[in-house]
């Protein structure tokens, strides 16, 4: 088991003025980037199987949005879902294991990266269908509302997601019923090869909010502290029982959509451009600039990260492969 | 037990109020489920007996309810969902087939989603194409789904009711032209067992395989064969997926004839897995006679009276098609 | 054959200041309304078959809208659309046949009510699935700008409809692509028994259009030609290359959803407030008011469309029954 | 005719081309096949050579897609909608099924919908079970679609063509594994007809009847089998629906025993059909074993590649199969 530091929401209510969670929210940001490099490189070495989504440059949103939820919060994810995984506080041994198609894998080597759910941490599932957790938010949100919890539902998506009947439905029947879920739209400017201009023809995706009556906000998606602010805006509304929230985030991935992206439809001069806003390097600026860390426990921390994905990756590699024995078992649950 | 004539209506209705009664994660949700009682009244009073939380009207959003109805079930809820034709499932099947049916195994067990889907199947009442399909074979062919269609009231309650204890997404298609048909069905909660066909005649001559609102009009042709001579026993399968062959496989021992009788279009529909199950032994070897089967013509349901009838077997084609068939080969 | 005049659009750009178009306006209202009346009398006499969605009350939203229309433009229509295949022109002979069942109906009896189209009027059909007609007509709208014609597309859909995946999808791909589509919320309050404030929370539903960046304007569906000019501005958009635009008509349905409706749902106060408001009454007030027609033109009208309705029932009624023998032809069209 | 060597999407992509070449209304819209060159890489550089317009990059929006196909064919275009995995056509199916199918015959004739669908079918890449179904057993039980699966390059470029000229909608389901394979094209534009079985290698001891990837399967399966003195004949029926049995039958009866080998879960799946057909006689009396099929498992497909293997049926089971079937009954 490898897990990291569990986010903090400070009650500062800035991840920038509290030093446990401006840590917690690092070490957040930097064990997806230290995981996903990983992945590829694993991949590149023909040692993963597959197809791999990688959020490389998109890892404020996560950890922003996940510092603002309690651990019996639920999220739904997407098939770019390993940094809201591990944002919610996933073992990164499990997740590693299921990737290299192992029995002790989060799904025992059946589902992979687009399938990882943790029921653990409430994290509903990664999902291979764009838009397909939306709706499947929508309705863990109406449970939590029919039973009386306080628990909120948080689905993530990205831009092209938007396009999608599911991602209107489900937006509608949140709004109508005052569901206490969070729709986080990580804009990442593509869906695969297809820009928002040509895909869609508003300013902000967060407009879209405007055809169901509900609160729409666009933020710095690089900006770990500001998405955590609108997350904690949104996650408020929604326990109060004042309905949900749409919230973009603009941000971008420095990788392709996935192995096989040769990139064609986007400049290099855009992709540089985008590396240049680095959240985690910003965040490390920051937290540096006002004293809040010093350079010495950053550098601890990349190191603690670094080994804890090495770890992961020894442990799992160490796993049984997954059996086809058993794959006629949980195909239903068994009727007790 | 105490058994009372029921519409089979009201025998879904009760299954409906007996499990809300019984577990408060039970709800229904639905299009006109409230209270206008739903498209062909099954909901009824429920609205006004649970409310309007537990009898969700929903707006016309298949595809948005029926993942709404997956998310609360995967924490927990055991949502009813009613699609208000099962022709508009079409607008759900990535929810359906995607999600709910794939999300056990896809987890490696993980989650679960305990939904129950129902929806009023079959044609009949002058709708057309866009309304009066049965679609059972889609789901049938989709592992992680099961699927039952209640052929009479008893069956409609006993096999609702235990759709919404298993932990599996099911897919009930009820036949709107048995939703008025009363028979005797108990006051208490049953459950009649998902995979378990059901003996509705013996006889000793020849076996129909029937689903849906085939089943009463088989036995209606089996009470005029018999008048003519001829016996048949008429199984009912009643759960298409997981599929019970025990019955029908000892039946066509004993008799050496079948006849499969479905509504749907004959072109890969669900009897064709009967008749592969057949061809596939051991019944084959007591086979006197090809397997026949007697289904809807391959064609969308049009909406003439006397179109939508021919396009579908009635009584006298199957009583024909028994009697041509006991004198094959 | 049964037809109506054909509407007229007016070089005075109102329907309240052109004598034959005024007069155009008001038969096709007429006509919609004495066929929805017989056919409501025929089923309840047990003489027509299924199940039937009329609109009556709500009239003016097609004969405003398609009075903007060239007879080369297309429509897709609804559940309830004997108002749209009557307005865009259709012979009142075949319509009726088609609800009786008959051989020489527009779909030969297999289609009935929720399946008329008629390719000479380019209405190309009613749509038993709410919101199917909505991606076609941005379908058929494409056709028309690849081919270079002028033609537009109107799509018809209820308010109910707009809570539909297939809404979302077909405006965002009209807006994308500037299509020349025209889309036609008839806003009748209800889908079925579900009211709008159930169903929606946006003060209109023309509001829904800026999650599209386009252009949404809500009308009275009851003033015909408050309809018509928009329907103009929408057509000249559409046509000049500027692009589709959400008109919404606020009417409402006299009658129950369909013949099983007991009309819980909603009050007779509301079914009367807005029979107050008939279409028909209110148009024909105006233009006699102002002096366009007289009443004794009025009567003839009247009179002419209960005769074309007459005459569509008798003659419908003597055509040969459809034919089962046929039913194995048209379920592929024969490849040449 | 000049056959070349070249591969399965570049068979598709050259009969896309000829036929955009020969008439100005075929266009093709899909998700990210214009710059990218499809997901697959099947629309490759047909962006650059044709532009943005008649190569009609869209956004995520399967329904509205489909949607837009089916209006743009009513009004006479003949849209190719690229579906980029066949398990997103779940998204669509109401404008496949409700719409597309139905039109002409609901219509009475009046409108038709010359449409293609294409879809990447299947598993084998590792992609788990929401991209890597076997779908055609939904498409093939509509009455009003075609369906075609193509088994190998040359089949898949003639198929298409014939496809695109139908005037009714074809849904065409690619494989996934295929698409690298090569084999011998003509240059030319050449139809392979709707509805015409292929007599892939001809056998004296059994017939193995298989679709899409299972028939290179089968052959190499059947080049092993007769290295052990088992000849068999490989039967590739191309066209689902309408299916053609003649060649199925005259092979039957030539051999007593037939395999079915099919990608998609047993259970109600397309060789049911043909099981089916073949219980309903004539060839049932030439059977000397029953039929046997060989599918995959009544499971969504797993991601790990020991697993995704054992899905579905490999050379060795069909190997193993067929000996096995050779020793019964
Ligand atoms: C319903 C559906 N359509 C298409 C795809 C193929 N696909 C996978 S990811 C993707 C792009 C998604 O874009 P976006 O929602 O912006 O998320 P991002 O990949 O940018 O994170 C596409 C087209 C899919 N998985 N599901
Ligand atoms: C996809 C789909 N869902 C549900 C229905 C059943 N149904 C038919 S009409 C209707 C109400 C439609 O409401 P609206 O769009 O407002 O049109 P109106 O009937 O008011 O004209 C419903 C629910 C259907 N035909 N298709
Ligand atoms: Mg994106
Ligand atoms: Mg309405």
């Amino acid at each position: 088991m490898t897990t990291i530091t569990p986010l903090i929401s400070p009650e500062t209510g800035s991840l920038e003025s509290d030093k446990a969670a401006a840590l917690a929210a690092l070490e957040s940001m930097l064990a997806i980037r230290s995981f996903e490099e990983a992945v590829d490189g694993l991949f590149a070495r023909g040692l993963m199987h597959g197809t791999m989504h990688l959020s490389i440059g998109q890892e404020a949103s996560a950890t922003g949005i996940c510092a603002a939820l309690k651990p019996t919060d639920y999220i739904t994810s997407t098939h770019r879902g390993h940094g809201h995984c591990i944002a919610k506080g996933a073992d990164l041994t499990r997740m590693m294991a299921e990737l290299l198609a192992k029995q002790t894998g989060y799904c025992r080597g059946r589902g992979g990266s687009m399938h990882i759910a943790d029921t653990k941490t409430r994290n509903l599932g990664a999902n291979g269908i764009v838009a397909g957790g939306i709706p499947i938010a929508a309705g863990a949100a109406l449970a939590q509302k029919m039973r009386g919890e306080s628990n909120v539902v948080v689905s993530f998506f990205g831009d092209g997601a938007t396009n999608e009947g599911a991602f209107h439905e489900a937006l509608n029947l949140a709004a109508i019923w005052d569901l206490p879920v969070i729709f986080v739209c990580e804009n990442n400017k593509y869906g695969m090869s297809n820009s928002t201009e040509l895909s869609m023809r508003v300013e902000k995706i967060s407009d879209r909010a405007l055809a169901y009556g509900m609160v729409g906000v666009t933020v710095d998606g690089n900006d770990v502290n500001e998405v955590y602010q609108a997350a904690v805006a949104a996650v408020e509304r929604a326990r109060s029982g004042n309905g949900p929230t749409l919230i973009e985030c603009e941000t971008y991935r420095w990788k392709g959509h996935s192995k096989s992206d040769k990139n064609l439809y986007r400049t290099k001069e855009e992709i540089d451009e985008w590396k240049a806003k680095d959240p985690i390097v910003r965040f490390q600026e920051t937290i540096l600039t006002s004293g809040l860390v010093t350079q010495t426990e950053i550098e601890e921390l990349t190191a603690k990260v670094r080994e804890a994905t090495r770890d992961a990756i020894k442990d799992a590699s160490a796993a049984p492969d997954s059996d086809p024995a058993e794959l006629l078992t949980s195909v239903f649950r068994e009727v007790k | 037990m105490t058994d009372r004539i029921i519409t089979y209506s009201e025998a879904v209705r009760e299954a409906i109020s007996q499990a809300m009664d019984a577990d408060p994660n039970v709800f229904m949700l639905g299009e006109d489920i409230g209270i206008y009682g739903g498209a062909f009244g099954v909901s009824g009073d429920l609205y006004h007996r649970y409310g309007a939380e537990r009898i969700r009207d929903t707006p016309i959003s298949e595809l948005g309810i029926v993942g709404a109805a997956v998310g609360a079930a995967l924490v927990g809820m055991r949502p009813i969902v009613e699609i208000q034709f099962s022709d508009f499932t079409a607008q759900a099947m990535d929810q359906i087939v995607n999600q709910a049916a794939k999300i056990h195994f896809m987890l490696g067990g993980e989650l679960s989603v305990p939904m129950v889907l129902r929806a009023p199947s079959g044609s009949g009442t002058g709708a057309a194409a866009q309304h009066s399909q049965s679609l059972e074979t889609w789901f049938a062919h989709i592992p992680g789904l099961k699927v039952v269609l209640p052929s009479n009231a008893r069956d409609a309650k006993g096999l609702l009711l235990a759709a919404i204890d298993d932990p599996n997404p099911v897919i009930v298609l009820e036949h709107k032209l048995l939703y008025k048909t009363s028979g005797p069905v108990p006051a208490e909660p049953y459950r009649t067992p998902i995979g378990v066909a059901d003996l509705v005649r013996e006889g000793k001559d020849l076996v129909i395989v029937a689903t849906g609102v085939m089943v009463s009009r088989s036995v209606a042709a089996a009470e005029q064969l018999s008048a003519q001579g001829i016996e048949a026993t008429v199984i009912d399968p009643r759960t298409l997926s997981p599929l019970d062959m025990t019955l029908i496989n000892d039946a066509i021992a004993a008799t050496g004839r079948v006849m499969l009788v479905q509504e749907a279009p004959k072109h890969v529909g669900f009897m064709a897995e009967v008749a592969a199950r057949i061809a596939e032994g051991p019944a084959l070897y007591s086979l006197l006679a090809p397997v026949k089967r007697l289904c809807g013509m391959d064609i969308p349901i049009p909406y003439a009276p006397q179109l939508e009838k021919a396009a579908v077997p009635q009584l006298e084609d199957i009583v024909a098609g028994a009697v041509q068939l006991m004198r094959e080969p």
